[in-house]
């Protein structure tokens, strides 16, 4: 069935299932491709029906190999096909990073525009899942320290739906990470009510106190903090959703920081030469007037992701982001 | 012209339907538990040597369904069930010298019981308390390997340097690898830089593939249009397909390949035709991509039943082997459980351990602030995450 | 068991060297300029076809030496010679319909003069003012690909593009697509992927691998024991070995593999036994590596001397031709310099061309810096770098 | 011949050529492995004689693939060998990152230490030499990202012949980083004094107007902007090499910003979530109270590696390091 336009309640996973349904309906050149993306819809069921409605020659499941998905692609993309690629998990997509970083993210600057990468590479991020190795990583800073390509990450069910279709519609390369533990998250989505552009951050929350900024699975963890916070102690945090990771879109953060003196910056990923190490850098810097204390960042571990047992300490929470408002107030 | 050339969809289908059957396919043993004689893979083998691998297969079995029924009652996040595929494991497994040297992917518990390895330990990396507790080089069985088919140019270095140690040569004495990895598995590249290495550098390595016809929902037609023990004559080595449902076959073929190694004749490649009678894990519904009808058809072929029905029918054992075997199948199962149930749970500062086997200045760092954040809780009286 | 199980090291070598002979290498004229004939890949060619393709091969080899001496004299930054694979590409090249899709590696030199690229577009990337300045579409030709394999994805997917927009079917007006890679290509897991993917969809998509005999300095004992062409059985797919420095053959068995693709039959892999008879790169000394006999072995299977013998023998063309298609070498060399040495610089905004289709807010901003810093100098008075 | 012990000038690839030689000695279980390290000796000769001298067994080519030569390797060094693996280019280590962010770096922490990985990765990194794609470019900081591993780029000859025999001799995974475009520079090596430690940066020129930190082929640029800048202007800049870029050894950085209030951080690399943002954020931080000015980065830009003909200008030089010596004095 098509794309319903009435106003409903759905989840992430949902979100995105009825964006790429959307998309498909848009644009005949849209392919879905991946490992079980077909007859099982992937294993989060992202895909679920798409190849029912729109056929095997659109939506098809790929030998095992993660390469050879991407590197695909960029061929059918030079034949003017869109392609959308399924990463079963974030660990699973370090086979294909040289077709990605060598190929996909160099062939328009390479052909100086003749050839266009509209390829679309959706990857389910970050941990929480209780899953073994290799099922929790989150890798986005690697994409995001690659020219020639654009990363972005949704945090919600609205932006799921609409963020899959404009990255979709985008004639650049777009990493796409899903925040896998809030596939189940539900909002209400009105598809009537015109979507912010693709490439922007958003506050989330307005505040005083301090500036809280975030992207993916990590947001609603720092909402959930901000409300804590107002309720315990009266804190104000305002929450930045940065939604785009690269090119980043400090501009609202920037305004922000002006405003609260105090910025904090959370995510998942380990710290080092990461993009909460961007996002602290290029606060740092402009508004170096303005902070009345450092830059503080919330992340994992610099450790590879622990076993499954371990990961609620070592994921940030709610507790260590009030601990980290507690000291950059404390400052 | 080749006769591995163009094919039609039809046979396509036809080239892996055979994939089960067919006179390429080595077989001791017939599902109906009939011995049958093969030209190159002859056997000898004794009551107690058949009555043991019925044994291990029983056992294995059940260790397997009382993780799957473990999985279910929230003892283990996750489990991928070996069901259907322990004749090829038991039989490959029993086939290995001490001296040598297995590389797992993800599946092979069958394997690492008969390495010594035990059941509990494995439950450690699916019950999320470590990431594989056992010790790879006492028991010759190396850790477990998720991202498909890494493994498999690990085997081959490691072979590389037996190689490099001289340690090949002697059939008896000399020492060699075997690699597992599946049906999926073969096409992705690091499968192939491994047929590359070991074929250049004579690397005593045997690839055993366990094609059991399914990749989670891709079917063996994701990955190839003929059966896959071919694929290794492009790169100058023999490739075998045995009946991986037959623990007698696969033993036999398994002790052959190694031996070749030993000496070595390697790498050779194996391609152990079975099935995946479960799902593909504990988080996998089979139902929404295969029929009924094929796990039937496959019933029909179970590895353990051909050898109980030969044991019986040849009057190889006597009811209280049968009896005696279930008793201790029971007894793991209870121990499993009780086992699964008082694992220990690793305490947080595990996220820092051995990270490094040199400390890093910087994560010493870390590992002190985040003692100290546990420690303001613990004096506040409330555990992490006990604040909200 | 399989003829090409283990070997010796005897053995292995006896192999390779049967890669440029043997019985199976598909031959239709040989060294010494005789036709042959073959029973499945016959021609029918006209003297004046067999002319065209001699001046081909010779211009081609001009362009490519002229080349060389412009890398010596600092015109060209670096330069991949295709010095004694003129009869490969040609080949291959003119086989190639209009509509088909050809995806080269980076030294298909004669494939892009066959698919109408000037010379001076590919001088453009070893001068280094651009990364590929020809259209990839018009020409049927996509850009140079230098990380070794990535090529052979990337023409797999325009394959199934092909297939999936329906272009297959029609002998004739059918599409194909050709991808061009090494030996030593051989061993990287794209290649691998690239022959599951294309076996798995029916991709009509030709591997066409020069085995040139070296990888810089690793000869082909590093990558394989058995001829390359042998690889394809074990995917499904025909594997056909020709003499690459046999015009005629590589035209016919190119010819007939593209056709194969566009009628359905596709994929087809091609191994084009030839010789690299220069330096790796203009940057390379094959006098560390390899001895100078076995180029003067080479140098009696000289693709062009056995057409040209050819031509005289048979009186296919007269001494006017051949002074002909010399004189054209010699102004196509003259223009190559001259063009070469007036060849614009790109100016410091390249830099942050075309880096995205859609600009970025970003990078933008940071192309506005740049801008800025270097006025500042030529405001001063001086270029960028002029302050010191 | 065996490495002399006298004082001589060598060049940086003659002390890496050296320090291997000495490796390889001191050990019977170091191997050198890669594409063309045998008898052409690495196509910048870094394993020059090697093979002749140690013998095929302990110096071999291999076929070529990045992911067979780093897969192999982790099985090398699972059955007691040290391989120090050449990848040929900065460009061509991205078939090789699964293996080596999924494997090598995380054997060590899913085996709790039973199984060790003592390998060296060597790669040749960074532009200004004129070449073709692919061959210029600067991966540091995926690897700096990815915790297991060690990183660590050598910026001169002395410290190329012992940062090699250090990291050959570090039971850890050390991701080697070499200055191709600095192989020819000269410097007199005393093989009898001994060496800092592997992980610490170093003070090379000590100042009190402005710290200015780089590494790798960026050092020898900076420290030619401190003569100038103390020539032309008076500027007493401090001058530190980090040296390693994980772990990063921060502290001499921190006590210099400490006294100059300023810091430049120069890379060749882009600059979104690099190497520089880390130091840029964690000096922020740490420095919070002396900085006068905000912390400058000099570096790459966010673009591909463009045409060799446009590299000058791409890469940071000494004008450009010395407009930031301006604009940070300027604060
Ligand atoms: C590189 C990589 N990609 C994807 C996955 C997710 N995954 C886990 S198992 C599996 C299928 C493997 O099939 P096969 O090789 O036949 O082994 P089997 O599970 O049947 O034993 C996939 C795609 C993975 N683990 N690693
Ligand atoms: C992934 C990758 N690794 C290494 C290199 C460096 N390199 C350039 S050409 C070459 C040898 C290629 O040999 P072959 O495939 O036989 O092609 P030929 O050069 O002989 O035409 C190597 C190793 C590269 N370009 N890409
Ligand atoms: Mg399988
Ligand atoms: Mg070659």
């Amino acid at each position: 069935m098509a794309a319903t336009d009435a106003p409903q309640t759905i989840t992430l996973a949902k979100g995105l299932n009825q964006g790429l349904r959307a998309a498909m309906e848009a644009d005949p050149k849209v392919i879905v491709i991946g490992e079980d993306v077909g007859k099982l819809g992937g294993v989060f069921r992202i895909t679920d029906g798409l190849q029912k409605d729109f056929g095997e020659r659109r939506v098809f499941d790929t030998p095992l190999g993660e390469s050879g998905i991407i590197g695909t692609a960029v061929g059918l993309a030079v034949r003017g096909y869109r392609p959308v690629c399924e990463i079963q998990f974030d660990g699973f997509v370090f086979p294909a990073f040289d077709q990605i970083v060598s190929q996909l993210a160099k062939l328009h600057y390479r052909s100086q525009g003749k050839l266009r990468m509209p390829v679309v590479v959706r990857i389910p991020h970050g941990g929480g899942i209780g899953a073994v190795e290799h099922h929790s990583e989150s890798p986005e800073s690697y994409f995001a320290h690659t020219p020639g390509l654009k990363v972005v990450a949704c945090a919600n069910p609205v932006d799921a739906y609409w963020m899959i279709q404009q990255a979709i519609a985008c004639d650049d390369p777009v990493i796409f990470f899903e925040p896998k533990r809030r596939y189940w998250d539900k909002a209400a989505l009105d598809p009537a009510m015109a979507p912010p552009p693709l490439f922007t951050s958003r506050v989330l929350r307005p505040g005083m106190t301090a500036t809280v900024v975030a992207y993916g699975p990590m947001v609603r963890t720092v909402l959930d903090a901000a409300t804590v916070a107002e309720a315990d102690d009266g804190h104000q945090l305002e929450v930045i959703d940065l939604r785009t990771l690269s090119p980043l879109d400090l501009a609202p953060v920037f305004d922000s920081v002006r405003r609260t003196g105090r910025l904090i910056c959370v995510s998942e990923a380990p710290s080092e030469a990461s993009l909460t190490a961007e996002v602290a850098a290029r606060v740092s810097q402009e508004c170096f007037y303005s902070l009345e204390a450092p830059v503080l960042r919330v992340t994992g571990y610099d450790t590879p992701y622990p076993p499954a047992k371990c990961e609620e300490d070592y994921l940030p929470d709610l507790d260590r982001v009030l601990d980290a408002v507690d000291r950059v107030l404390a400052f | 012209m080749d006769v591995d050339g163009p094919q039609t969809a039809q046979q396509v289908i036809a080239g892996l339907r055979a994939t089960s059957e067919g006179a390429d396919l080595v077989q001791l043993l017939t599902p109906e538990g009939q011995r049958v004689s093969h030209p190159q893979f002859d056997l000898q083998i004794s009551p107690v040597e058949i009555q043991s691998l019925y044994r291990d297969m029983v056992l294995v079995r059940r260790a397997d369904r009382e993780a799957d029924a473990l999985q279910r009652q929230g003892q283990l996040g996750l489990w991928a069930p070996l069901l259907g595929q322990e004749a090829a494991q038991i039989g490959a497994g029993r086939a290995m010298a001490p001296q040598d040297m297995a590389f797992p992917s993800y599946r092979e518990h069958g394997v690492a019981w008969c390495r010594g390895v035990d059941p509990t330990e494995v439950f450690g990396i699916f019950r999320g308390i470590d990431q594989g507790s056992w010790d790879p080089f006492s028991t010759g069985f190396q850790l477990y390997t998720i991202v498909i088919a890494n493994q498999c140019l690990h085997a081959t270095g490691y072979a590389m340097g037996q190689w490099l140690d001289g340690k090949i040569g002697d059939a008896e004495a000399g020492e060699a690898t075997i690699c597992f990895f599946g049906d999926g598995a073969t096409s992705q590249g690091d499968v192939h830089e491994g047929f590359v290495w070991a074929a250049v550098y004579d690397a005593p390595v045997v690839f055993f593939c366990q094609n059991n016809q399914w990749a989670i929902s891709a079917g063996l037609d994701r990955q190839t249009r003929v059966p896959l023990y071919r694929r290794s004559a492009g790169y100058g080595f023999p490739g075998i397909r045995v009946d991986g449902n037959d623990v007698l076959a696969t033993l036999a073929v398994t002790r052959w390949a190694l031996r070749e190694c030993r000496t070595g004749n390697g790498p050779v490649l194996i391609e152990a035709c079975t099935y995946r009678m479960g799902a593909h894990t504990t988080s996998d519904d089979p139902t929404r991509y295969r029929l009924a009808t094929e796990l039937e058809e496959w019933k029909l072929k179970d590895p353990i039943e051909r050898v109980r029905v030969h044991l019986v029918r040849e009057g190889l054992a006597k009811q209280e082997f049968f009896d005696g075997v279930a008793a201790e199948a029971d007894e793991l199962a209870a121990r499993l459980r009780d086992y699964c149930t008082s694992m220990p749970v690793p305490d947080p500062e595990r996220i820092f351990s051995k990270v490094y086997a040199e400390p890093s200045s910087y994560l010493e760092a870390q590992r002190e602030e985040f003692l100290a954040y546990h420690a303001s809780f613990t004096e506040a009286g409330r555990a992490p995450g006990g604040r909200h």
